[in-house]
């Protein structure tokens, strides 16, 4: 469903739904991904990795593996460069080189069962996992920590002598768990608090999920004699992994080429490397192409989950049912090494609602868990679940309905956000009508159901892109991207270029380049790659049609400005001119004679993305004799700007509310006594399955295109994951008769809260 | 995985030297849903595979003098096909097909889901609720037990090193009974079981109980015959009162453990209410 | 290392491999005959991105030894389309955006195809529960299971006697 | 200025907001770290500036004007 308001423009490419130009591939099992590629001479690498959750590596010795034959190299962390320093822009923030090399290789200590320690590379891989066993490592085990609030603690083990609480002043006198104390606020929420009617409280968990891409981290890693090397990996970014692995090998960005393969799923968790600069020092020290791939269980073990959270929350509420103010304290884990999202999660947690005061507290906090990667709008769902949860309780306290009391609440533009942006083009209110208006909230409830409602926003970001627009000899088009394409932008990539042409979809082609082939992109990640890339296709498209413009005028020998471009051709306007249209099929075929080839590269940094706002609404129903939760019904609805692929759109709103479903009835990473994960796969780690779902219906909204974007793009992949956390738990709290806290929701949980 | 010789005998017989020769380095196959992951996990290295499919006696189902003999190795798949096996011990054949996915079903078997011996195994409390028996063969010959005494304890079974479980004896499904079989998963697909609970019910012509056999998975070491929970039934028309002693009987048979997939606690009160509600589903099969 | 040589139909062409005993199918298929469209995403046989057919079954290719394959008919995602035009099934993936990633479809459509050769006309429910053992992170599954749907009927339709 | 990072406060000794003369991006972050040793390179670094508002990441030719309110906010990705 679209809302319209196409603003006059008529778009003939951009809202239709064409086939992706990268289709055939996928559905033919010939796309190539991570894992697929095969070199002359390419060795299995293979990587050793700690059986505890906190150890002191006091020696390794490899004597007995490299004896072995057909091992050709053993790599651990004095392999990668001592003297790497520098940041680099990955994933939800910036981590210092030092620590990724040291999550890649730990150096000294072992901080989380599964930690990588040395890899091997040998002609065959059982020759490889035998070499793993003769890698003897000496540890000595120290006492370890896994959940947030235990890390915190003064007698915690501590993870980093050198971590030092930041944001507390003066700086603490002891190392600690605690790596930063974020605060954020406004107003006076003291007197917010005094002057309320009613006082809503909570306190919530989240537990560690993981983004549960399908295709395990791969790579394939060779380096060249002279020191040029070629990396075949799936990621969410060719230019980010090169970055990563020159500064932790120590060498220039020219020498390493990444070409991105196909990327079976990210969700945020494909934006570092793990595996990548393992291979190349593998590659390095026996001059053979290296490849790694990573078992399911290493996935599990060693790649990044997102944070668990506990959560406390207080909102100051007027009678009328207007929150005047709010008080939250956020606890995220984040793994072995410092940066979890929390700051995000104090960004986001209000975002949607126009709060007077405000005092936001997050703590960073490191536990011996995986190190955490960025997962779809990472930090915000678990704020929004404390929340949301917290604004549900209100809505039943008041009495009011759900939708219309976040109706009163939510930001408008003009509202001011509590980390300094101003509210603009956002449709919020909008896609809380459409909840509102939809057959979904219609209809009654069903006997034995409880609905449950929320809602969700995320930033989108714009930043660093490249695109390239090259047009054939035959008037054909070839779109060349710098994002890899994780689920479907090799479509809109094509589409806008058709759409600024002036031509049929099935004319233009789209490709993802490797980093020697075209400018700089940032990662596939924080829904930018549609706005931002999108923006530098667009322009590069703006530029070609310029180009035949003047060669069109060149032929006519009139003014460029009596030329037009319409329907992929010129036109001449010069009355005193009897042309014939130009088709672009005409120009190319006379290009050589016209100046030359075709084409224009696109490299710039795009601000302005517009943020999204996501409202969904869940049925569900529970055995009330086994606590188990079947969601009957879902709709999502989101501000999207202007869809550009609908279908692609409306996949991004049901994948991430699959998602978030996942998130708050079943997944979690369990941990035993010992600090080890007691459910290292897919059968215990319990994603939805086809059964656990209905169908998922989708209300794009369209009210308020983008202006900073050609064709009205918002980011559209990550708001989904924010709202079904809450939506869900609203419903089951209903059902239930009590507030349902702690995720996940599972059977036993709610079984025990229903007091049977 | 080091070298792994991959051997399929087309008889019990060459099955049975082929496993005393290779001693403690084999292990048996048949749809090798378990013993594929355990050697990826590493938690099996065996030497020798041998795989048990290509023997007749092994797989398909055969009726007997009323009864069926279903070949140790046979697929799930296979099993949810045979019309006459599903009309007769529908318990069964449910619980069988409920053992992973599509695919799993397309190779997993019941002498598989038996001999991994987990205590969470679908198809056990089923076939214990029918009173299916287990022909074993060794190199001392052949020899019957009933079910419930195959599993010794988590990965361990009473048949010796060098026996081989052929098959499955079902008895004569008699007339006015009935079985089914229930297991709780958080999912709807793919989980192990958290509980599971099998019933099988005999009635008289008056709709009175005369025969009654339940059996739970996933709350002990093994699956459980639950005798008193059968007893409790029998002489009665699997009424309210009846059921409720069924699950008192239940209940005080379990011994669970905690772990990742449910508590000690949960698991006694789930094993309690699927016991009850299998009982229902049985006895309206029976009466149908 | 001990080494059989098995002899198979891969996509009704016949095909000669060598297997180590301990050998996954799947790594035979993607290894040795660098059929790469079965994809491993669990290696345990929770995902179903390798899913194949072997003699009209419908398996995780990582769960079967590759000298079991001695003498069978194995269909893979590589002999899904028939010289060159698209199973209605590959058509309505497409037509309906029923892939993101594209890492798991390989799977989903030969498990879909094993589905409709014996149940022309499944139901939503029939479908999910078929598929289950197929999982996919991007889609939500929405679009798959229409896809499904779609391509029974398609099937049908060309199937019903003019 | 206003700063809603943990960091900043580090640098400025527990400040949070205060006034800066500047009129782009990059004449303030020279301002910063002339004031507070180290902050500009951070804010350069890892931060992004809400600018009257509006959000920028990288723009160190942007604009500031005279009664411009500036926070200094985390930089913001994503999955």
């Amino acid at each position: 469903m679209s809302d319209g308001n196409q603003g006059g423009i008529n778009l003939k490419v951009v809202g239709s739904r064409p086939v992706r130009p990268d289709g055939v591939d996928k559905v033919t099992g010939r796309a190539q991904f991570g894992a697929d590629f095969h070199l002359p001479g390419m060795l299995t690498g293979r990587i050793k990795r700690s059986p505890h959750a906190h150890a002191r590596i006091l020696k390794i010795d490899a004597s007995a593996a490299l004896a072995l034959p057909g091992v050709k190299a053993v790599v651990t962390s004095s392999d990668f460069a001592s003297d790497a320093t520098g940041e680099i822009e990955a994933g939800e923030g910036h981590a210092a080189i030092q620590e990724i090399a040291a999550n890649c290789l730990a150096k000294g200590r072992v901080l989380y069962q599964g930690h990588a320690v040395a890899a091997v590379a040998a002609t065959q891989p059982e020759i490889a996992d035998e070499a793993l066993e003769l890698i003897e490592v000496t540890y000595e085990v120290l006492p370890h920590v896994i959940d947030v609030e235990a890390a915190m603690a003064a007698d915690a083990p501590v993870l980093h002598e050198d971590m030092f609480t930041k944001g507390v002043t003066p700086k603490p006198a002891h190392a600690s768990n605690v790596a930063a104390k974020h605060v954020m606020g406004r107003g006076d929420v003291a007197a917010a608090f005094n002057a309320a009617d009613l006082i809503v409280e909570g306190r919530y968990e989240t537990a560690a999920v993981h983004q549960g891409y399908i295709e395990p981290h791969a790579c394939v890693a060779s380096w060249g004699a002279d020191g040029q090397s070629t990396i075949w990996c799936s990621s969410q970014g060719q230019f980010v992994i090169r970055a990563m692995v020159a500064k932790i090998l120590n060498m220039p960005l020219s020498d390493i080429k990444v070409i991105p393969a196909e990327i079976g799923g990210g969700f945020g968790g494909k934006t570092t490397v793990y595996l990548e600069p393992v291979a190349l020092a593998l590659s390095r020290k026996c001059g053979r192409p290296v490849k790694i791939v990573m078992s399911r269980e290493e996935v599990f073990l060693a790649s990044g989950p997102t944070s668990g959270a506990v959560i406390d929350v207080r909102l100051a509420v007027r009678k009328d049912g207007r929150i005047t103010g709010a008080e939250l304290t956020l606890k995220y884990q984040a793994g072995a090494f410092q940066g979890s999202p929390v700051n995000l999660g104090l960004m986001t947690a209000f975002a949607c609602y126009d709060v007077e005061a405000l005092a936001l507290t997050g703590y960073d906090v490191v536990s011996n868990r995986p190190k955490v990667a960025a997962y779809r709008a990472p930090g915000a769902p678990m704020a929004a679940f404390a929340v949301e949860s917290a604004i549900d309780d209100l809505a039943t306290r008041l009495g009011m309905d759900p939708i219309d009391l976040r109706i009163l609440n939510a930001v408008r533009d003009g509202a001011k956000t509590v980390y300094g942006a101003t509210v603009k083009h956002a449709a919020l209110v909008e896609t809380l009508e459409a909840i509102k208006a939809s057959p979904h909230y219609q209809a009654p409830v069903a006997k034995g159901c409880a609905r449950g409602v929320a809602a969700g926003f995320w930033f989108n970001v714009g930043g660093e892109s490249s695109a390239a627009v090259h047009v054939d000899e035959d008037g054909g088009v070839t779109v060349v991207s710098s994002n890899p394409d994780i689920g479907g932008s090799r479509a809109s990539m094509a589409m806008m270029a058709a759409e600024t042409l002036g031509l049929p979809i099935e004319r233009v082609r789209c490709t993802v380049a490797d980093t020697t082939s075209i400018g700089y992109s940032g990662v596939t990640g924080g829904s930018r790659v549609t706005f931002a890339t999108g923006m530098a296709v667009v322009e590069a498209a703006q530029k070609v049609v310029a180009d035949l413009k003047r060669r069109a005028a060149a032929t006519w020998e009139c003014d460029v400005a009596m030329v037009e471009w319409k329907d992929g051709a010129a036109t001449c306007t010069d009355p005193s001119k009897d042309v014939k249209p130009l088709s672009i099929k005409a120009l190319a075929g006379k290009s050589a004679k016209t100046g030359g080839p075709i084409a224009a590269e696109v490299s710039l940094n795009a601000q302005g993305a517009a943020a999204g706002y996501g409202v969904h609404v869940c049925d569900l129903q529970i055995d009330a004799e086994t606590g188990r939760s079947m969601v009957t019904r879902y709709t999502a609805a989101q501000d999207v700007g202007r869809a550009i692929h609908p279908a692609y759109v409306e996949g991004q709103l049901q994948g991430g509310a699959a998602q978030g479903i996942g998130w708050a009835l079943n997944e979690e990473y369990v941990y035993g006594k010992s600090g080890l994960l007691e459910n290292a796969g897919f059968l215990d780690y319990r994603m939805p399955v086809a059964s656990d779902l209905p169908m998922i219906d989708t209300i794009l909204v369209e009210a308020k295109p983008n202006p900073r974007h050609p064709y009205g793009a918002k980011g559209v992949g990550e708001v989904p994951i924010v709202p079904p956390l809450a939506a869900v738990g609203n419903a089951v709290s209903r059902i239930v008769g009590r507030r349902m806290s702690s995720l996940p929701l599972s059977p036993a949980k709610v079984l025990a809260a229903m007091g049977k | 995985m080091s070298a792994v010789d991959y051997l399929a005998p087309s008889s019990v017989a060459d099955a049975v030297r082929a496993l005393h020769a290779a001693g403690p380095a084999a292990r048996l196959m048949a749809g090798g849903t378990d013993l594929l992951v355990q050697m990826r996990g590493g938690r099996a290295k065996p030497k020798v595979v041998i795989d048990l499919k290509r023997i007749p006696a092994l797989t398909g189902v055969r009726q007997e003098a009323g009864g069926f003999v279903i070949g140790a190795a046979t697929s799930g798949a296979m099993l949810g096909e045979h019309a006459a096996l599903k009309a007769a011990w529908p318990g069964v054949v449910e619980a069988a097909n409920l053992i992973g996915s599509t695919q799993v079903q397309g190779r997993a078997s019941l002498g598989g889901n038996l001999c991994n011996a987990s205590p969470a195994a679908d198809s056990v409390p089923a076939l214990i609720a029918a009173g299916a028996v287990c022909v074993i063969e060794g190199p001392a010959g052949v020899r019957e037990l009933a079910v419930e005494h195959v599993q010794t304890g988590p990965g361990k079974t009473s048949l010796s090193a060098d026996e081989i479980l052929v098959a499955f004896r079902l008895p004569v499904r008699p007339a006015r009974s009935g079985d089914a079989y229930l297991r709780l998963i958080p999912r709807t697909e793919m989980d192990i079981a958290v509980v599971g609970a099998g019933v099988s019910v005999a009635l008289d012509s008056a709709g009175i109980c005369t025969a009654a056999r339940v059996s739970v998975g996933a709350v002990a070491p093994t699956c459980l015959l639950v005798e008193a929970a059968g007893a409790a039934l029998v002489g009665t028309k699997v009424d309210e009162a009846a059921l409720s002693k069924v699950e008192v009987a239940v209940a005080a048979a379990c011994r669970p453990i905690s772990d990742k997939r449910g508590t000690a606690e949960y698991r006694t009160k789930v094993a309690s209410v699927l016991a009850r509600r299998a009982a229902v589903i049985a006895k309206e099969r029976a009466s149908a | 290392m001990s080494r059989t040589v098995v002899n198979a139909m891969v996509n009704g062409e016949p095909v000669e491999f060598l297997a180590g005993g301990g050998q996954s199918l799947l790594d035979a298929l993607r290894d040795e005959l660098r059929l790469t469209g079965s994809k491993e995403g669990c290696g345990t046989g929770d995902c179903g991105a390798c899913s194949v057919i072997v003699d009209g079954r419908l398996v995780c290719a990582c769960l079967m030894l590759a000298p079991e394959a001695e003498g069978k008919r194995i269909e893979t995602i590589e002999g899904l389309a028939d010289n060159g035009h698209l199973h209605p099934l590959q058509h309505q993936f497409l037509e309906q955006a029923a892939l993101q990633c594209g890492f798991c479809t390989p799977g989903l459509l030969m498990a879909a195809k094993a589905l409709l050769d014996r149940n022309p006309d499944p139901t939503e429910s029939e479908v999910r529960y078929w598929l289950a053992g197929n999982i996919c992170r991007c889609t939500g599954y929405d679009k798959v299971v229409r896809a499904v749907m779609d391509a029974a009927a398609d099937l049908r339709q060309s199937e019903r006697p003019r | 200025m206003t700063s809603i990072a943990a960091r900043v406060a580090d640098f400025t000794g527990g400040l949070c907001t205060f006034e800066v003369d500047a009129r782009t991006v990059r004449s303030l972050l020279r301002e910063l770290e002339a004031r507070f040793p180290g902050l500009g390179e951070h804010v350069e670094q890892e931060m992004s500036l809400a600018i009257d508002g509006e959000i920028f990441q990288d723009a160190l030719g942007a604009e500031i004007g005279a009664e411009s309110e500036i926070v200094l906010i985390p930089k913001i990705a994503g999955g």
